[in-house]
């Protein structure tokens, strides 16, 4: 099949694992049709098809695969979330793309690289991180900084820990606020995400920081960057649309002049930044 | 899979939306095997309330309480509850005087002091009961009704569009009644889906399906009056299906 | 200059004659008086001295409402394999031209969309000049654009000939014995104030931020979507799925959509980004008159005037350029 | 002590209604019919409105019966200010009238009455046991609702038809197309009032009071459609005349009406109809003809068998119909203009449950200042009462159950409409 038609007829993936992370987000393990692989870069998205329900764009949150599976961490947030929620093993689904630019991973290199998450742009930013996990000495250091809610929501808390041992990372967690039980969990602060940057200073030039979570996060965060010293044009911001093609048709996704879906969904915030509306 | 169970039921309504269920005749031998019709008054003698419905759809307005009695059974059993057409959604006819007395419309109909005691204004579901999910119309359309039921086979709930009747007009490529003729159409402000079968046939929009989400009342007021149309006639038709404006409203 | 030239009776043989190509289209007047491109059976059918169609020629390249995929459990997503039905749009007019060039460009472009190219190939357009009426504002009415495979120029006794694209020349040759050769001046090429005003503005790129007319626009604008339904250059799309009763089959849509509806710029969970009229009015500016994406800087509009004659309230656009941009070039 | 038992709601039938039998041991000392249908009050909606609004509201009254509603009252309209319409217009409210009726007789036949032939439940069970008959019922009634949808705009609560004429005629190729749909279904029609003809009612046998039918007669012979309302008792008036012959009577036990011609106690529908000889199509006479025995003088019982009949003649009216439209030329103004007076109108028509009167009054200004509607389920009740007590005090005795099952169906032979009966009953 040829490149368009992989951008515009989804193919077909069984859904091989489903790992529940917590009441309303699920890690979802999609095996291709046909020993097919699907490369991507991380910070790109796919249109995931739930047959009946339709398409929605979800960003891998796992590295391109050799077996042709594909991991996908997906919120149930409306109709088609919800029915992709419904499905169990073994039922069927579309994917196309992969769609837009991703993280600009040569960009980061030789840098301190600041990985900034809130609630589920964990997601997409998981991919990156094992990215540069894996090329871990192209780049100065590491930082992970991730906010969620509350404890209960975390997403891949272990998984992080576990990773933060091995000191190729550092990783401050926080929570917006206690769970019920008020017990304080350990290895995590209670306050909101841009207060972790607060005092942080970082070498302009020397620096990037790629952020991804709700539209409220991005105005404070990046007000706390610029002040830790992050130049515009390292901050690397992924933005949220209603894509619905994927492919700069629809029109769904502009940012002033920019489409989106294929100029975007990762902009630096000197690029976006007297855009109307785009934050 | 266990066959979903459906409560079809009609509170004070005309038994339109139950009968567009009926007039789904090409599918309706389908539909008799995809559902447990649980409580169907109009269609089965089976007619008690028992356990669970995966879905009721409750057509009408609340005006006795009788009508409320069924609608919060209904709602306490359901695990996804439907207002089913404009009534249901919105009042409906029954509701187009709700600003006038109803102890004398009442009178007007009965004669002093005879006439039906326990009824009150008519109201939509969501007056009285959470409501998850509606189709509206007077009648509702067969295919929104269709898709409705499909979606619920796969538990989930279809989108439907969100603009106004204008729209399907214009794709339709009929005449402008409200442009060309001058008249009171409420299709700005009106929820499409319908395919805008009035102004096809060159009859005014009766805005028989409800406020579309983002009517600008305000400025279809402002048109109308411009074009002659006394404000009172446009209130008045506004009304026949939602008696509830905000005439303000600009968004 | 020699001129191909078709005589006013030989019209209707022409028409047959195109028929070859496919089923013909044109533009009719409908019984309620509406001016709309439909199927064309005799010279009588025709509505030759029209303005403008309510809905732009782009009904026929991405139908209002479009099955753009199927699926099944068998087969997965497959595109409908429905072939697109050879057609022949006669008469029209150079802006409807020009906005068919542009949707080309959309849709054909870096990543072709498979629907269009099928049903754009299957279409032969042929073109007719025109007069424009106080609300039009194209770049030159009488020019044939160099997408229409023929194009007829109006004079007085019957048309000027002429083939813009290949599929138009190989045409010309076989409607030899129908034409005649006259002397005529091909008339100059003018392009409206207005459209020099509005590519001036677009140039500079300017969006009129303190214009008061933005917030009178979003206080009358109904979002009854007809502007954006009726220009020959919108095709934002919305798309659905609906999945069968038989749980085994779906189909997705697609259908046009606007970008003056609220949910135009709303994401999952309720935030949107544009979440005024006012914002809606800006972008719809932004994309008509400065283009995004591939096409930033290409303004679309075509200077139909049909978003002006259409809109319930009146609202036109140009108004913005009137008041600001008065520069002719 | 004396008990009650009630049915509640009554089911397979279009609107809210209970039957309540009070015994006193095994012996059943009343019966009371509850049409509980919550008061929309349409009469007091209509006095206000313009002359224009009152067939876009009335038709609301009831679903099933939105075609006929809506024609009656454009015709109320048109009887107080003096319009007159075109041909064509008239000939396409005849067909949706006609489409109207097979759709309601379709509806009653198929999905409400039929399951009682098979002992079952619903259209759920029918589907299953007879599945051929049921979807063959099936076309014929989505045949109906073709034409109302082609000639009103809409499958319920035509839109289309308007005081003086139409928004737009239908295209030709479609009444061609609808004309091609109803010669299809035609024989099914046939067979299907073969089979309520030959089926056994499942209607226990009682000493019902024979009928005193009622109907409405049009009087041709005159330019405007003057009709009169006929009994089966010999009484004739004309029907702008309706409450000199419709009374309506508080009872004694009650603080409701009930209806009665000339005093006595009438029934209207389909057996009406053809016991006072309305006119019939060619293969519906020859089916009356053929189940004549069964129907003339017949109790209500027969109503189902007389729908049958009545089916395939308002298959076969479309189609006369049709053809008669698609030989006039290409019409002009589907709108005739008029001027707006002071006036009164009524108008008669038959209704698929029977006959049915609206009557405006309207000021200078063509405002509604008074309304009064009669709906052939409210001049049924007082019949349908009456048989309900002689159904179950012979059966004394039977079983519970079986008794609520019977006393049903008697009311469904009735096909009542209760939404459409306005005004609310407690018998
Ligand atoms: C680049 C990018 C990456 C993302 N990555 C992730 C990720 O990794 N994980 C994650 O959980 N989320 C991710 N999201 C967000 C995710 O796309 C949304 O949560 C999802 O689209 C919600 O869809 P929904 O149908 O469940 O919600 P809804 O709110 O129901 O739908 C969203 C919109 O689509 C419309 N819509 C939905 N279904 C239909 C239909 N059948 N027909 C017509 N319209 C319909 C709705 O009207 C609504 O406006 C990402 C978004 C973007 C843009
Ligand atoms: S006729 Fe009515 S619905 Fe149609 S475009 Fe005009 S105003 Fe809108
Ligand atoms: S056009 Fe208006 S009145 Fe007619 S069906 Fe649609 S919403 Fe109802
Ligand atoms: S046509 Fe006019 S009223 Fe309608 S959406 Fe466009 S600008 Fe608004």
């Amino acid at each position: 099949m040829s490149a368009p038609e992989l951008n515009s007829i989804p193919i077909s993936a069984r859904i091989q694992t489903i790992r529940r992370l917590t009441a309303d987000t699920a890690l979802f393990r999609l095996q291709l049709d046909g020993d097919r692989t699907f490369p991507f870069i991380p910070g790109q998205f796919v249109q995931l098809s739930v047959p009946g329900g339709g398409e929605v764009p979800i960003s891998p949150a796992d590295l391109p695969a050799v077996d042709g599976t594909i991991e996908l961490c997906v919120r149930r947030f409306g109709h088609v979330t919800s029915l992709l929620h419904r499905s169990r093993t073994g039922d069927r689904v579309g994917i196309r793309g992969p769609f837009g630019n991703g993280f600009p991973v040569d960009a980061m290199a030789g840098k301190d690289v600041l990985l900034l998450a809130g609630g589920l742009g964990i997601a997409p930013l998981r991919s990156l991180l094992f990215h540069l996990l894996r090329h871990r000495s192209d780049i100065r250091s590491l930082t992970l900084m991730y906010g969620a809610r509350e404890p209960a929501v975390m997403l891949f808390k272990d998984e992080l820990l576990e990773l933060a041992t091995t000191g190729s990372l550092r990783l401050l967690l926080t929570v917006d606020f206690l769970s019920d039980t008020g017990q304080a969990e350990p290895a995590c602060n209670v306050g909101l995400l841009p207060a972790l940057l607060k005092g942080v200073q970082l070498e302009p030039g020397r620096s990037c920081a790629a952020v991804c979570g709700p539209p409220a996060l991005y105005r404070c965060t990046i007000d706390e960057l610029l002040l830790a010293g992050v130049a515009e044009d390292d901050i690397y911001l992924s933005l949220e649309r209603r894509m619905k093609c994927g492919v700069g048709l629809c029109c769904h996704c502009a940012v002033g002049q920019l489409l989106c879906c294929c100029e975007g969904p990762v902009f630096s915030y000197r690029d976006i930044k007297n855009i109307p509306g785009a934050l | 899979m266990t066959r979903p169970s459906l409560a079809i039921a009609g509170l004070t309504a005309c038994f339109g939306c139950q009968l567009t269920f009926l007039n789904c005749e090409a599918e309706l031998p389908t539909l008799a095997g995809l559902f447990d019709f649980t409580y169907f008054p109009m269609g089965s003698s089976r007619r008690e309330i028992g356990g669970e419905f995966t879905a009721a759809l409750v057509e009408g307005a609340v005006s006795t309480p009788d009508d409320l009695e069924t609608l919060v059974r209904l709602r306490s059993r359901s695990r996804v509850l439907v207002a089913f057409g404009t009534c249901a959604r919105w009042g409906g006819v029954a509701a187009m005087n709700n600003h006038l007395s109803r102890v004398a419309m009442i009178e007007s109909v009965y004669g002093k002091g005879a006439g039906p005691t326990r009824s009150f204004n008519p109201g939509p579901l969501h007056r009285f009961v959470t409501v998850d999910f509606s189709i509206t119309g007077c009648p509702p359309e067969k295919n929104e009704l269709l898709a409705t039921l499909a979606a619920l086979l796969h538990g989930a709930l279809p989108v439907f569009p969100q603009y106004p009747v204008c729209t399907e007009c214009r794709n339709r490529e009929c005449l402008c009644l409200l442009i060309e003729r001058g008249e009171p159409c409420l299709g700005p402000i009106t929820q499409a889906g319908c395919n805008a079968r009035c102004p096809a046939v060159s009859i005014k929009c009766e805005g028989c399906r409800g406020p579309v989400t983002e009517a600008n009342v305000a400025s279809e007021l402002e048109v109308l009056l411009e074009k002659g149309i006394s404000r009172e006639e446009v209130i008045r038709r506004m009304r026949r299906f939602y008696p509830e404006w905000d005439y303000g409203q600009r968004s | 200059m020699k001129q191909r030239f078709l005589a006013d009776n030989a019209l209707g043989q022409f028409l047959d004659w195109l028929t070859h190509y496919g089923v013909l289209h044109g533009p009719t007047r409908t019984a309620e008086g509406v001016d709309a491109f439909g199927p064309v059976q005799t010279e009588s059918d025709l509505c030759l001295d029209y303005r403008r169609t309510l809905i732009p020629p782009k009904k026929y390249l991405l139908p209002p409402r479009q099955t753009i995929l199927n699926y099944t459990t068998a087969a997965g997503y497959t595109l409908p394999d429905r072939p697109a039905p050879q057609q022949v749009l006669f008469g029209v007019h150079s802006c409807d031209l020009q906005g068919i060039a542009y949707l080309d460009r959309v849709f054909l472009g870096d990543r072709p969309d498979q629907l269009y190219r099928r049903y754009r190939n299957a279409l032969t357009l042929v073109g007719l000049s025109c007069e424009p009426d106080p609300f039009c504002f194209c770049a030159s009415s009488e020019k044939a654009p160099r997408n229409a495979d023929l194009f007829l120029q109006r004079l007085e006794h019957g048309f000027i000939v002429s083939a813009e694209t290949t599929r138009g020349k190989g045409m010309l040759a076989g409607l030899e014995p129908l034409l005649t050769e006259i002397e005529a001046i091909p008339p100059p090429p003018v392009e409206s104030r207005m459209m020099i005003r509005l590519r001036n503005a677009a140039e500079r790129g300017s969006t009129f931020p303190d214009s008061p007319l933005w917030e009178n626009f979003a206080a009358r604008c109904l979002s009854c979507g007809a502007c954006s339904v009726c220009c020959p250059t919108c095709y934002c799309f919305d798309v659905l799925e609906h999945g069968a009763l038989d749980g085994m089959t779906a189909e997705r849509l697609r259908e046009w959509d606007n970008c003056l509806f609220r949910a135009h710029g709303e994401v999952a969970g309720g935030h949107n980004f544009r979440p005024t009229r006012r914002e809606r009015f800006l972008y719809r500016y932004l994309h008509k008159y400065l283009g995004f994406g591939a096409l930033a800087g290409v303004p679309a509009c075509v200077g139909c005037g049909r978003c002006r004659v259409v809109c319930p309230v009146a609202i036109d656009l140009t108004e913005l350029f009137a008041e600001g941009d008065d520069v002719c070039a | 002590m004396g008990s009650v038992l009630e049915i509640k709601p009554l089911s397979r039938v279009e609107g809210h209604g209970t039957v309540r039998v009070s015994l006193a041991g095994r012996q059943v000392e009343s019966v009371q019919l509850n049409l509980i249908e919550s008061p929309r009050l349409f009469e007091a909606l209509l006095v206000g409105k313009p002359y224009d609004e009152l067939p876009e509201i009335i038709c609301r009254i009831c679903s099933i019966c939105s075609s006929v509603h809506r024609v009656t009252s454009l015709q109320a309209i048109e009887a107080a200010l003096g319009i007159g319409i075109s041909e064509p217009t008239a000939l396409y409210r005849e067909l949706i009238l006609a489409g109207g009726q097979i759709e309601s007789h379709g509806l009653h036949l198929f999905c409400l009455v039929l399951p009682d032939y098979f002992g079952i439940a619903g259209f759920t069970e029918l589907a299953a046991k007879a599945p051929a008959e049921f979807r063959a019922g099936l076309r014929i009634k989505a045949a109906g609702n073709r034409i109302q949808e082609l000639v009103g705009g809409r499958l319920i609560h035509p839109a289309n038809l308007v005081p003086g004429g139409m928004g737009k005629y239908p295209a030709r190729d479609e009444l061609k197309k609808l004309r091609s749909e109803l010669q299809e279904i035609l024989p099914d029609a046939v067979k299907a009032c073969e089979m309520f003809a030959t089926l056994t009612p499942p209607l226990h046998p009682a000493n019902f009071t024979p009928p005193n039918y009622l109907a409405v007669q049009n009087d041709d012979s005159e330019s405007l459609p003057a009709n009169l309302l006929v009994t089966s008792n010999g009484q004739s008036i004309d029907s702008t005349r309706y409450r000199e012959l419709l009374t309506e009577q508080v009872m004694p036990h009650s603080n409701a009406k009930h209806s009665y011609a000339g005093g006595e106690i009438v029934t209207v529908g389909a057996l009406s109809r053809l016991n006072l000889g309305v006119e019939l199509s060619s293969r519906s006479a020859q089916a009356f003809f053929d189940a004549r025995s069964q129907l003339l003088g017949a109790p209500m019982p027969a109503n189902v068998l007389a729908q049958g009949v009545e089916l395939v003649h308002s298959v076969e009216q479309g189609i006369a119909l049709i053809d008669k439209l698609l030989e006039m030329p290409a019409t002009s103004e589907p709108r005739v203009p008029f001027p707006i007076h002071e006036g009164n109108g009524t108008a008669a028509r038959e209704a698929p449950r029977g006959v049915l009167i609206h009557r405006y009054e309207l000021d200078s200004q063509g405002i509604c200042t008074a309304a009064d509607i009669v709906t052939p389920t409210a001049i049924n009740q007082a019949a349908m009462e009456r048989d309900l007590y002689a159904l179950a005090s012979i059966l004394t005795g039977v079983d519970e159950s079986e008794l609520k099952w019977q006393l049903e169906m008697l009311v469904r032979a009735y096909d009542p409409c209760i939404s459409c009966a306005v005004h609310v009953v407690r018998i």
